[in-house]
């Protein structure tokens, strides 16, 4: 991927079983559109997301992730979700404190029924982050430890 | 730590993993957009995978044995599927690694029907490029899957059935009737839901009222010793998952105990008055009431809500059978499966839609009913204000397919065969009454359309509308005002009486249901089947299925059938002495583990607990029964000791890098 | 605990087999043609979910066939039924394969060299198949039958080629009817349906048979299907050619008092579903509906429909075409309607007519008694709708009445619960 | 037979280290007298040229402690690395940062900005900074460079051991020398202190409830910890749980909670997110904007909360010669 007009960025998503994914195979059935950006990780309950995870995917080369669960309320897990809006309120400061712009991390709930909300925020953070072109940060040469 | 040593740790070296990749055609479903064959291609090279293939119908049984016979040829110990996601085939496939000897969840499946070729058809190469990252992710995966083993629970060979309705009382009856016990908590003070006051029905020529059906059950439901009912109770705490729930049921008082002879002496000298919900808002009753004749059990109740406990009826009953200071009880039952049979509500349109609330000449479908059934307030005779309408207009779709700005969008289903039955049931009764059936689509689907013919050859006039149709409320004067859709002409019609066709619509309480029960809602508010066509009575949450018309719209007969369909369910369930459940547990290293107790504090089942070493430290331990495998105790971990079994740290890491290792 | 018989392997009969062994009861699933699957089996999609109808039916007949207490008599017919509830004698007759399912391996290579082609009934003759054929891919069992009727072998004592070329050796031209007899409790009847294809109407007033471009809603299900004869292209049968514009006709054959005053309940979504299917794929082909009224009654119908109009662009017409005629060159056909809003008769040219014909049970011989409007009796159509007025003896699915696959499945569900309760007290 | 030989030297710290060496008072002499220092310049006049004439892999070990944050660092340690047949990173600088890697959440320029020109104590009115070539009096001096963002040590040389701590205890320290020194050689890359968290060895373990709930969190400074009862409990930030133990529980035990200078555990990749992980996961608050205004209210800072010592691990970057 390279700067300029034909920068596609590539979103990784952190969906839970039971309603996001649930979404996006609906929005599959329904046959409808939305960018090929996405890669999404299944996960039972987006409370197991960890913050680790969304740090190692904007190291190894994210331009931008989505952590989506099931609406306030109507977690499998009783409140799972809970904790992932504690940790993502959280993990958006810690995110913007580390020179990352805040469309490109995002959380959404999104429930089983909903493959037009999946579809819609998909596209707009597809949208947004192509604006904002490539995650520019700062670059290591490492040596690690062999 | 490094992302780099972490997604080594745990992998097996790099001979010992061998993988193969199968990527299905799903017919065109995935081969029409993506080219499947770049992807096996692709897949071949990938570290550690030893066999790609590509087959038109993986599931089927020639793909099944391509498998099989793979896994044994190229001794395979991980399988990465890429087809369609893992909620309809990962049972099958599961059975194919354990019939070629593998354990059955070393599987990872990948859906790039659903997560490409059906999202992006239009544009093929990067839906191909698409399923090439999903492959290599899903192999990342596989790699670090490790074999789980099976667990399994007891099951208590008890239900329970929530919702004494006509659709939980089919259910529960024929539980009892296989055998089984079964709980009845029901929220009213008795049985019957909406079903006992529907009035008189007719199908195929069966006369018969919604009372006489729900006293049939009731009976033979009453006199089933297998069956337990708890009326004027709620269930207010739900422990424990499938094959062993433990449920806490809340008894209210009802104030009056069964010694009661429903001589009607309180109601007489009680004070308050309340509408009579039991009659859909028509008249009134006192806040001791019996609500409604012949109903169970048949005995008075009081509404504390209304009630001002002024003790008048407990001097004035001859069986002293009221006490005013009876106290709410709590009472616990340990079931395997729940049916929630919970029901709708009727749709109140606000005051003022189609002039609802501003005229006695303006009713609702439910009401009508009411007036027409022989137990009725009026014992059958359609009078209003007073006098017999003449004049009788049906608006169909009232609260359904957005004909008001309060409407829902969906279809109720059976509004239209049951006003043409009303309407059939009024010419019967009166036949100089004109009819009006003022509506979108007359959906009397399947046999109910004889009910249409029926209604024409009565002289039913039809009226279609596209424009919803207006209702003006004058002085003591009502008319509805339609703009014909076929003949393309205003009418304005007179009526002595509009009928507001309702619809049905999720119950108030849908949402503290579904906070309780775990299960999910559709679009339209009601609760959400596993599968719409294939798993229409079952919830997304093992041992939880759904009856009549908690799940959407339906007819008595319909909501009988979904209920016996529920109870065919929970009967699979009960009658296994155990159940498999997912090993997808949370599981602690204890040599990592440094009691430091956020697991306990976060696991929404208290399934985790601190358990004191010899040494007198403290580590954690999970119970694998209550574990429900949400996976974030996982994240929460400050020391990575506790993990979820398939969902670990090693497992998805080296997905989300594989992401980037294009 | 007794066994129970199934007869009839549609979605109806499948999920009544697979409720009744999950209990522990032994089943013994009777099918007609050589795999179960039935009508399902033929879809492409369904509605409202645009699920593809083969992704949610194999797993359940892998599972039929996985299961140990499920027996799948396929190519087989009741004969006969004595005895009484809890406690009936079935005599079954297995129809010859000619094939020896033990060796058979399905491998297809039979198929190959058989040079006898045959309409293909799974494509409801839109294509051949050969005299030693399986189903369609994914049949359950999946095993090789010999159409007897049409084998080159049986009729002129030639060929032999099948058994030449087998490389199991199952080809076994000696085989005989088999009839067995069966100790059952209960009987669940799910036979299902077929099109009221036979009426004069579909021909004389549709032209359907005479005029190439007009199909049955089954037919053009076929062709829309990925696995169909055109591979999922819609191509007209006059010249092979893609078609501009669909027309589907809705309430063909019923709620039409000349011969089923029923609605069959299935064929207003299906023709908005096959819709949709057209524009999805082809959004230059334009879609008019002709309808009376829009029956979208079940759980995410009318959103569906909603859909077709707003997203899809499917054109709704409420009027009943009258009358087709075909233009001899184009093998065009123009409708002739009347438009209500315009208060008068109109014609308009299609390229390709798709007609959504009603449905009538396929009814099991002298089995089960039979109602007014075709359908099988029930005993009670509130308390027990599954029940035939015979004790022991259900009727589900298309048989009890026009439903949809979400009610066939219900209805199955129901009718195992009450065969098991029987089953447990025989 | 000679004995082992033994460098020290330090990069970017605050020379708390050295110090910790010191603290280890009379075990000194022990050291002396079974090791021979053949570098240590903070102690004794050692000069570059005395490295370099040593044959490469002479020295038995080289203690290193500090960030790399100047071209002279880089140079050093790459020549210690030559030298030295075991190298340990000492202490929280050169394990993952340390207190100068948070100068990491800001780039190179505006840390030299402000340093030379906006800070509020500085007078500097010509603007004059440090360059890397100077002339003075006509002789032309060239300074090393300050290098873009703070490593640590292993992100530069390949490092064998660490010892953590900001900074680390004697005892650990005598511990981690005298294993070394006797051949108990542990695997490359150990971490020394504890297996487990502070929470292992944390004297207020005892007094934590199973559960741990909490309906608000307070800086250290707007309460009064009860010395007797986990702090963590007392709804203040303690990186205990996400910590390595070894160090003694040192800070629990003079009043303050743990600041996670031991780093993160085996298994942990980054320390911060984890303790933001875990502390986020048992604050009882469901109502997402009174969440919110919660945290407003305190000021939350995730970098100096989560990632005093780790920063310079923890922060995201991109490894260069990665994506295009």
């Amino acid at each position: 991927m390279s700067d300029g007009d034909g920068f596609e960025p590539t979103i990784v998503v952190f969906a839970c079983h039971w309603c996001t994914y649930q979404a996006i195979n609906l929005a599959g059935t329904s046959r409808m559109k939305y960018p090929p950006n996405v890669r999404v990780i299944r996960v039972m309950c987006s409370g197991r997301v960890d913050p680790q995870f969304v740090i190692e995917a904007f190291k190894n080369g994210a331009d931008g992730v989505l952590v989506a669960g099931c609406h306030p309320g109507d977690c499998h897990y009783v409140n799972g979700n809970m904790k992932t809006m504690r940790r993502t309120v959280m993990l958006e400061k810690l995110l913007q404190d580390m020179g990352i712009e805040k469309e490109r991390f995002r959380r959404e709930w999104i429930s089983a029924a909903e493959a037009k909300k999946w579809v819609e925020v998909v596209t707009e953070m597809v949208e947004q982050v192509r604006k904002l072109g490539p995650l520019k940060l700062a670059e290591r040469e490492v040596v690690m430890n062999e | 730590m490094s992302s780099e040593e972490v997604k080594v740790e745990g992998a097996c070296p790099t001979d010992e993993v061998r993988i193969g990749v199968y990527v299905c055609h799903c017919g065109l479903n995935i081969a029409g957009v993506i080219n499947v064959k770049e992807v096996v291609e692709y897949a071949q090279k990938l570290p550690n995978v030893v066999s790609a293939k590509e087959y038109i119908f993986m599931c089927s049984a020639p793909g099944q044995d391509l498998i099989r016979e793979d896994i044994k040829k190229c001794k395979l110990n991980r399988v990465v599927i890429a087809a369609c996601g893992p909620e309809m085939h990962e049972p099958t496939f599961r059975a194919v690694l354990e019939e070629a000897g593998l354990n059955p969840y070393v599987l990872e499946m990948v859906s790039i029907r659903e997560g490409s070729s059906w999202v992006h058809y239009e544009d093929p190469e990067a839906a191909t490029e698409k399923a090439k990252d999903m492959v290599r992710m899903a192999v990342a995966r596989a790699r670090n899957l490790e074999p789980l083993e099976k667990m399994s629970g007891e099951v208590k060979q008890r239900a329970l059935i929530v919702g004494g309705g006509i659709a939980g009382l089919a259910s529960a009856l024929d539980l009892a009737e296989r055998g089984f016990e079964v709980h009845i908590v029901e929220k009213k003070p008795v049985l019957g839901g909406h079903a006992a006051r529907m009035g008189q029905l007719n199908v195929e020529g069966r006369k018969v009222s919604g009372k006489d059906l729900v006293d049939y059950l009731v009976k033979k439901v009453k006199d089933n010793p297998n069956v337990h009912i708890y009326t004027n109770a709620e269930v207010t705490k739900v422990d424990g998952s499938i094959g062993n729930f433990t449920i806490t049921v809340k008894l209210k008082p009802r104030y009056v105990n069964d010694k009661c002879t429903s001589c009607g002496k309180c109601v007489e000298v009680c004070p308050v008055t309340a509408p009579n919900e039991y009659e859909y808002g028509i008249g009134e009753r006192k806040a001791i009431f019996l609500p409604f004749e012949g109903a169970y059990p048949n005995q008075y109740v009081i509404d504390p809500e209304t009630c001002t406990f002024c003790g008048k009826c407990v001097e004035v009953c001859p069986e002293g059978a009221i006490n005013l200071d009876e106290k709410e009880k709590e009472i616990t039952l340990e079931v395997g499966g729940i049916i929630l049979a919970t029901g709708h509500d009727p749709y109140e349109p606000p005051v003022g839609e189609y002039g609802y609330g501003l005229s006695p000449k303006v009713i609702t479908l439910h009401q009508l009913k009411r007036l027409l059934s022989e137990d009725g307030p009026t014992k059958g005779e359609l009078v209003i204000d007073g006098k017999r309408p003449r004049n009788i207009v049906f608006i169909s779709c009232v609260g359904s397919l957005g004909t008001t700005p309060n409407a829902n969008q969906y279809c109720s289903r059976m509004c239209c065969s049951a006003s043409l039955l009303e309407a059939l049931h009024i010419k019967e009764k009166y036949p100089d009454a004109q009819v009006f059936f003022v509506h979108k689509d007359v959906r009397t689907y399947g046999k109910d359309e004889n009910l249409y013919w029926k209604a024409i050859d009565n002289l039913v006039k039809f009226v279609r509308f596209e424009e919803s149709p207006k209702v003006t409320v004058g002085k003591g004067e009502v008319k509805v005002e339609v703009e014909e859709s076929t003949i393309q002409e205003r009418l304005v019609i007179p009526a002595d009486l509009v009928v507001l066709v309702t619809g049905m619509e999720p119950p108030k309480e849908i949402e503290e249901l579904r906070s309780l029960f775990k299960v999910g809602c559709g679009g339209d508010g009601f609760l959400k089947e596993a599968h719409l066509k294939l798993n229409p009575v079952e919830s997304l949450t093992g041992g939880i299925y759904l009856a009549g018309t908690a799940t959407g719209p339906k007819s008595i007969a319909e909501s009988i059938v979904a209920g016996s369909a529920a109870a065919a369910k929970a009967a699979s369930l009960l009658s296994k002495d155990t159940i498999e459940v997912e090993p997808i547990v949370a599981v602690v290293d204890e040599d990592k583990c440094s009691g430091c107790g956020i697991c306990v504090s976060i696991c929404p089942y208290g399934a985790i607990s601190l358990e004191k070493k010899e040494d007198g430290t403290r580590v954690s331990k999970v119970d694998p029964m209550l574990c429900q495998g949400c996976g974030t105790c996982g994240a929460a971990c400050p020391s990575a000791a506790i993990q979820q079994n398939s969902y670990k740290d090693k497992q998805i890491i080296p997905q989300i890098l594989a992401v980037f290792e294009r | 605990m007794k066994p129970v018989m199934v007869v009839g392997g549609g979605i109806s009969g499948i999920q009544a087999a697979l409720d009744l062994a999950d209990q522990g009861i032994k089943v013994y699933l009777v099918e007609k043609t050589p795999s179960i699957g039935g009508r399902m089996a033929q879809l492409d999609k369904t509605f409202p979910t645009l699920d593809c109808s083969s992704c949610i039916l194999t797993p359940k007949m892998v599972e039929v066939a996985r299961h140990e207490n499920i027996e799948i008599l396929a190519y087989s017919e009741v004969l006969e039924i004595n005895g009484e509830a809890g406690n009936f004698k079935v005599k079954v007759r297995k129809k010859p394969r000619y094939v020896d399912v033990t060796k058979c391996t399905g491998c297809g290579v039979c198929m190959k060299y058989c040079p006898s082609k045959v309409p293909d009934e799974f494509n409801l003759g839109l294509s051949e198949r050969k005299a030693i054929y399986i189903p369609f891919p994914q049949a359950i069992p999946l095993k090789a039958t010999i159409d007897a009727e049409h084998c080159l072998w049986f009729q002129k004592n030639i060929c032999r080629n099948c058994e030449k070329f087998c490389p199991a050796k199952a080809i076994d031209y000696e085989q005989k009817p088999e009839d067995i007899e069966l100790n059952v409790a209960a009987i669940i009847f799910a036979t299902g349906y077929e099109l009221i294809a036979d009426h004069s109407l579909l021909t004389d007033q549709y032209g359907y048979g005479r005029y190439a471009n007009v199909y049955t809603n089954l037919e053009f299900e076929r062709l829309v299907s990925a696995t169909g004869p055109t591979g999922g292209e819609i191509l007209r049968r006059s010249d092979g050619r893609k078609p501009k514009n669909i027309a589907f006709i809705q309430c063909v054959c019923s709620r039409d008092i000349r011969m089923n005053p029923n609605c069959s309940s299935i064929c207003c979504m299906a023709s908005v579903k096959e819709g949709i299917l057209v524009r999805e794929h082809h959004p230059d082909i334009e879609v008019t509906i002709f309808y009376m009224d829009l029956r979208a009654f079940g759980k995410g119908y009318q959103e569906f429909y909603d859909r077709a109009k707003e997203e899809f662009g499917i054109r709704f017409v409420r009027s009943k075409p009258a009358t087709i005629v075909e233009n001899p060159e184009t093998k065009n056909l123009i409708l002739y309607y009347e438009d209500t809003h315009a208060s008068r008769y109109k014609a308009e040219e299609f390229e390709m007519v798709v007609l959504a014909v009603g449905v009538k049970p396929v009814v099991p011989d002298s089995f089960v008694p039979i109602g007014e409007d075709m359908f099988a009796q029930v005993k009670d159509p509130y308390l027990d709708p599954v029940a035939s007025p015979k004790p022991g003896i259900y009727v589900i699915g298309m048989l009890n009445s026009p439903k949809d696959i979400p009610d066939s499945v219900i209805q199955g569900s129901a009718a195992a619960m009450k065969a098991s309760i029987l089953a447990c007290k025989s | 037979m000679s004995k082992p030989k033994v460098a020290l030297y330090w990069c970017a710290s605050c020379g708390g280290c050295e110090e910790a060496t010191v603290d280890l008072t009379e075990r000194l002499f022990d050291l002396v007298e079974a090791v021979d220092i053949v570098f240590w310049p903070i102690a004794m006049d050692f000069k570059r040229e005395d490295l370099e004439k040593m044959e490469d892999g002479s020295i038995d070990i080289a203690i290193i402690n500090g960030g790399i944050r100047f071209e002279e660092h880089e140079e050093m340690v790459k020549l210690l690395r030559r030298k030295s047949k075991i190298v340990i990173a000492y202490g929280s600088c050169a394990h993952l940062g340390g207190i100068p890697g948070l100068a990491n959440a800001y780039p190179r320029e505006e840390i030299l900005k402000f340093a030379y020109e906006e800070a509020p104590t500085v007078i500097n009115q010509d603007r004059v900074r440090p360059m890397k070539k100077t002339t003075v009096d006509g002789m032309e001096f060239e300074l090393p460079d300050f290098l873009e963002y703070l490593k640590p040590l292993d992100e530069v040389i390949d490092v064998d051991y660490y010892i953590p701590g900001c900074p680390p205890t004697p005892d650990l320290t005598w511990e981690a020398v005298s294993k070394l020194l006797s051949g108990e050689i542990p695997p490359k890359g150990h971490v020394f202190g504890s297996d487990k968290s502070l929470c292992h060895e944390c004297p207020l373990n005892e007094t934590k409830p199973d559960e741990i709930k909490l309906e608000e969190l307070k800086r250290p400074h707007q309460v009064v910890l009860d010395r007797s009862k986990c702090y963590l409990t007392q709804g203040v930030l303690c990186m205990g749980p996400v910590t390595r133990g070894g160090c003694e529980a040192l800070c629990i035990k003079g009043g303050m909670p743990c600041t996670g200078c031991f780093g993160p555990l085996e298994g942990v990749y980054n320390q911060g997110a984890k303790a933001l992980s875990f502390l986020a996961s048992v604050i009882d608050i469901e109502d997402e904007e009174k969440y919110r205004e919660m945290l407003e209210k305190l000021g939350f800072d995730p970098i100096g909360w989560f990632f005093r010592y780790s920063l310079a691990k923890g922060m995201i970057y991109r490894k260069k010669g990665d994506g295009e």
